[in-house]
């Protein structure tokens, strides 16, 4: 792994003794997965040693080979969650194809690299008398499940995961309907959550309606909701679970610089002196459900 | 890279001012922050000077969220407003990290009234900054801003209040939205200013066709990347030729070629902007190409090769 | 691609003063001539207008060759200099040919001084040309052009004069290398301008780093293309609100959703240029592109979707 | 083989009664060639079967299903002389890389397409009287003259090739000296050319100065040179050879449309009245020698 233009040896970022690499990263797997979604493993110890689940990557689109030369497209970055980190060696991310840059990134093959920078932002606390997880998430909000998932379970913390989507093939992992009345994501369970898929379609209701039915049962000392995926449904997991539980959620935001430099990224959130602007990149992506403006959040 | 570190390379040295500059690689005001955020990405030590964020005398909390960038083809506009600390915060809580650096920082301000500005520069007329950038050309607030740099009168307001508040070395920021920028160069060195730097971005929208409403929170921005470039190169021609103070020229800048064609276009110096989003070590890339060029030209110093262009006979 | 060519399909039929076209897609000034070069290469008779490459009074040689372009990130500056066969030779032998395409024809004249204008204006009022757009925008040329259109009072000139010499609609062509672009189309359309349009490109440098000299031989040239799309809307969104009179955008459209910006955004028309070069089809490929764009949103005419924009609260 | 969005018929270009198809040409070959050429061969009879020696394609370098997406860089077309036309059915370009557009088309792959437009321009014009034709070809200038020599020889008439460049490596096609004190190139034999190649490097001279050397014997009825290659050396060869033989030359000027409608491309002609501008890519791209006005051809 070399590290390019850049210093060699990555070095404290900021002051906050975070350490953040950029590297150019070879491509160990780079495959097609079902409903638009692509898998890409890299080689990245510096940053599989350190990475905490919910943080990101800053990925360049292009051969690293051609940063010398302005693309039309894909002229900044894209951030993508850590979705997994294999024996601390390499790094996956699990990506839903939207634009130029997720196409251009699934067609990166073995072999090539990836000039990526990170582990970046502030992933999930994980409180040390937390029990039971509660992780809710929507969409392309289950690509850092599995490493949340992993990370929780080696702690010995109880992982309940409520996935949603508006129909089984709208998921990356195929849906598992053996068990009569419940739907499951095998490699999900296979980190060590207690799966329960909610397709729109199929069962009718919505990811936070499942967790409205399980709140009670769920809630209790040492329970959190973990959430990830479209603003509308985090703003519902917020509104129905937040009076009983703690929520952390984490957000999506345009960015440029990924590193909390530009303040592209803000969203509004409640503080002592009312509302501050606070970076996806560098003081999210996760924050506390309750201290987000949902109303200011725009669009 | 050629000759890049040897002792004996050219003189790369630049003057702005009463300021000398090791290199003419600046980093542009409001592409990272004060400074520490993209600490450790690349050796921004090495680069001649660091220009910080604009600040303003109050801290502002800038554009509302939910787009403040969008990417556009070979270029992006953003709508950040202006959000800063604020001038004593800056100093109190951002400077010494910037410093740390070990190469010359330059403190960006800006004001919705000449005395703002004046306020600024004499709090910053303490602190151990290199020069100081007049923001006159922000496209992004309402007030101040590009209403000053848009008028060749009211930006020689804004020179002429800050000029006596301080003994630093002056840059005015220039906008290219406007008619003749080369008025406005004049009318700010007339005033005081021992520098201009241009371009600030060019004022632009992008809507959304599916919601039919503009992409960015605060409507419309400012256009910066590789797009602006020839734009931009073309106005660094223009005021190069108009004032004899030092230009510094930016716009596009993604390589070292790019770089040159604003300094043999006039520049003194250059700064990198939305190129260190992909490329965090762009400024250095910039710099050893700078270096290579003028080891391959048997050009001892960059002096000779600012505004070293050559007409064409034209019809 | 949808509806295309279907009877039933929206209505996107675009009135310019007293001049109906039967669809917003037009191809722009000086881009494929006088219209029959392009011939063969795409249906042109299915466009809205074709706009010919402006014409003066006599034949004009443009500017010198090698290089009168030259490539740019997203874009491309040109430096032709409105090279023109003349207001008479275009008349005699040009014009049969673009009409022979069975849509629109506007002519397109520029001119030293505003009698000029009015001279091409009168020879082109006893012609079956649809309209006349005012080039008062040319960066390329060094007296009239764009020094008229920089000027409020003067582009009103040129229009004034122009005005009582043809009864034909008249389209007003602006640079946006302006401060005020609207205070410029105010003055257009008060002095009898039936229209606008928008942009013209924006003036531009390209050194070539190894000569130190401009690659264009006229030393400085336009910036056209997707590059500049972004600077291109917003002046169009700002000129659709301070004028009444329908506003031609255009800059950069490469695909029908670029086009749908800067309809959104105001303009009832729209144009094509560089992008003709890459894809000669692409006015076709724009024009099927915003006709299934009204399909799927259930909208039965583009004068609907004509400055629909709904601005964000901002701050 | 489909016209894109364009009428599926070609129709008649202009008013001068020439054809010019627009159309994705599948690529059957692409083959790195020495010194940084590149060898395409694509299907395209339409093109074949109306093809002049000297005109050229003008060419989409990105992939044609991306033109509804701008790109960054070439996006303009790149021009390149037909080199070949084989059986009517497939035409060959033969290209030097010296940018990205030229890169581009190098990495183009056998089962792709091509967007390109053509046959552009008017070539070599060949007079019935025409017995001997003393070819003069420059670097890259080498690429119209397998198709140039295959159709003179076709039509009776013998070719006298001059080739040159800076050194033996800098040709597409490998020198043979197997012949003491003679270099030539057996592709071009092949087609019926008589070869010599000069190697400024070896030689110690240019081709102009062979031409020079070689005047007299070639000069006579029904002789005439035509050149393709730099503008230095254009100009050498009219000067040398323009007294006493017509001189046909070919030359290149940055183009945008490539069908004489922008007047991007001009190239000062004397005419009658003086100096006027004649496109390369519609009055030319061949000229004869002595109309173009040198001194004023800019650069
Ligand atoms: C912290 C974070 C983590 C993310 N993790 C994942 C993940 O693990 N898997 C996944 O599939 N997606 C993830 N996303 C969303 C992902 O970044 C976007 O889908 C991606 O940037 C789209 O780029 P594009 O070029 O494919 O699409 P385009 O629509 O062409 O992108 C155009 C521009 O908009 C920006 N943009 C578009 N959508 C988003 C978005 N939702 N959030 C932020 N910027 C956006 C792009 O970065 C780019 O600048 C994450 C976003 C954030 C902020
Ligand atoms: C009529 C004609 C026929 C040609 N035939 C051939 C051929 O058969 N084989 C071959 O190798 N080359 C040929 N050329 C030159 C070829 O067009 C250029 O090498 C090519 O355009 C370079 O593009 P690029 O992107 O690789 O280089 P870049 O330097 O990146 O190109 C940048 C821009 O400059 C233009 N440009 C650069 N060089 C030239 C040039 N010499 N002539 C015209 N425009 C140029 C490009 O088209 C582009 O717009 C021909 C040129 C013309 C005009
Ligand atoms: C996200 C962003 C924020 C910016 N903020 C400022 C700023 O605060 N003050 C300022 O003078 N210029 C600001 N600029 C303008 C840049 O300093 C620079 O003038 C412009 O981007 C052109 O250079 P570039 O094309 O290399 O980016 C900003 C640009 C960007 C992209
Ligand atoms: C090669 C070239 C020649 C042009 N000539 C003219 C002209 O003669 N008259 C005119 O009004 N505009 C002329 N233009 C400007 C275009 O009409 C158009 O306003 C501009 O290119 C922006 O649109 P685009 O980005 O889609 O090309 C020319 C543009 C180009 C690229
Ligand atoms: S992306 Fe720059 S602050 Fe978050
Ligand atoms: S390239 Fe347009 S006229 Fe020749």
């Amino acid at each position: 792994m070399t590290t390019r233009e850049g210093p060699s040896q990555p070095t404290a970022e900021g002051t906050d003794g975070r350490l953040v690499h950029r590297l150019e990263a070879p491509i160990l797997e780079s495959a097609r997965l079902p409903a638009g979604y692509h898998r890409l493993v890299v080689r990245a110890p510096a940053i599989g040693a350190v990475a905490q689940p919910g943080q990101f990557l800053h990925v360049w689109c292009h051969d690293p080979t051609t940063i010398g030369t302005p693309p039309a497209a894909a002229v900044l970055r894209r951030p993508y969650s850590i979705s997994r980190v294999w024996s601390g060696e390499a790094v996956e991310i699990l990506l839903q194809v939207r634009g130029v840059g997720g196409r251009m990134l699934s067609g990166r093959r073995v072999g090539e690299s990836l000039d990526l920078i990170g582990p970046l932002g502030k992933g999930f606390r994980i409180h040390d008398d937390l029990r039971t997880a509660v992780v809710v998430a929507g969409g392309s909000g289950i690509a850092p499940v599995p490493f949340l998932t992993e990370t929780l379970v080696a702690r010995g913390v109880r992982v309940v995961a409520l996935v949603g989507a508006a129909d089984d093939d709208r998921m990356p992992f195929p849906v598992d309907r053996a068990e009569p009345g419940r739907a499951t994501l095998l490699p999900l369970e296979a980190v060590g959550a207690e799966v329960t898929f909610v397709a729109e379609a199929v069962e009718g209701k919505l990811v936070s309606e499942a967790l409205e039915e399980r709140l009670e049962e769920l809630s209790g000392p040492g329970a959190e909701v973990m959430a990830t995926g479209p603003v509308a449904m985090l703003r519902q997991v917020v509104k129905t679970a937040g009076e009983s539980l703690p929520v952390q959620v984490s957000l999506e935001e345009r960015m440029a610089c990924g590193v909390g430099a530009c303040r592209s990224c803000v969203v509004p959130v409640t503080g002592a002196e009312g509302i501050v602007y606070r970076t996806v990149c560098r003081d999210g992506p996760v924050f506390a459900g309750g201290e987000i403006a949902w109303e200011r959040l725009g669009r | 890279m050629g000759a890049s570190g040897t002792v004996s390379g050219p003189d790369l040295s630049v003057q702005i001012g009463s300021l000398t500059l090791k290199n003419p690689v600046m980093v542009a005001s409001g592409i990272f922050g004060y400074g520490d955020e993209f600490r450790g990405l690349a050796d921004y030590g090495e680069l001649g000077a660091l220009v910080l964020k604009t600040v303003t005398r109050e801290p502002r909390p800038g554009n509302p969220p939910a787009s403040r960038t969008v990417e556009t083809p070979a270029g992006m506009v953003n709508a950040i407003g202006l959000e800063n600390v604020g001038v004593e915060a800056l100093v109190e809580e951002k400077l010494p990290l910037a410093l740390s650096y070990g190469t010359a920082v330059i403190a960006s301000i800006a004001g919705d009234t000449p005395e703002d500005f004046a306020a600024c520069a004499e709090i910053l007329d303490d602190t151990p900054v290199s020069a100081i950038e007049i923001n006159i050309s922000c496209p992004n607030v309402r007030k101040g801003g590009m209403a000053f740099g848009v008028d060749a009168w009211a930006s020689a307001q804004v020179v002429r209040a800050v000029r006596p508040a301080t003994r630093k070395p002056l840059i005015a920021k220039l906008t290219p939205n406007v008619t003749d920028i080369c008025a406005i160069a004049r009318a700010c060195a007339a005033a005081g200013a021992d520098a201009v730097s241009l371009v600030n971005t060019f004022s632009a929208m992008v809507v959304d066709v599916e919601t039919r409403r503009p992409v960015l929170a605060a409507n419309t921005g400012g256009l910066s990347g590789p797009a602006i470039r020839p734009a931009a190169v073309l106005r660094t021609f223009q005021v190069a030729r108009a004032v004899s103070a030092p230009v510094i020229g930016m716009g596009g800048i993604w390589n070292a070629s790019d770089a040159l064609e604003f300094i043999i276009a006039g520049a003194s110096a250059v700064a990198v902007g939305t190129v260190l989003f992909a490329d965090p070590a762009a400024g250095n890339r910039v710099l050893a190409g700078i270096r290579e060029y003028l080891v391959r030209h048997r050009l001892d110093s960059l002096q000779e090769l600012v505004g070293s262009i050559t007409l064409r006979d034209g019809d």
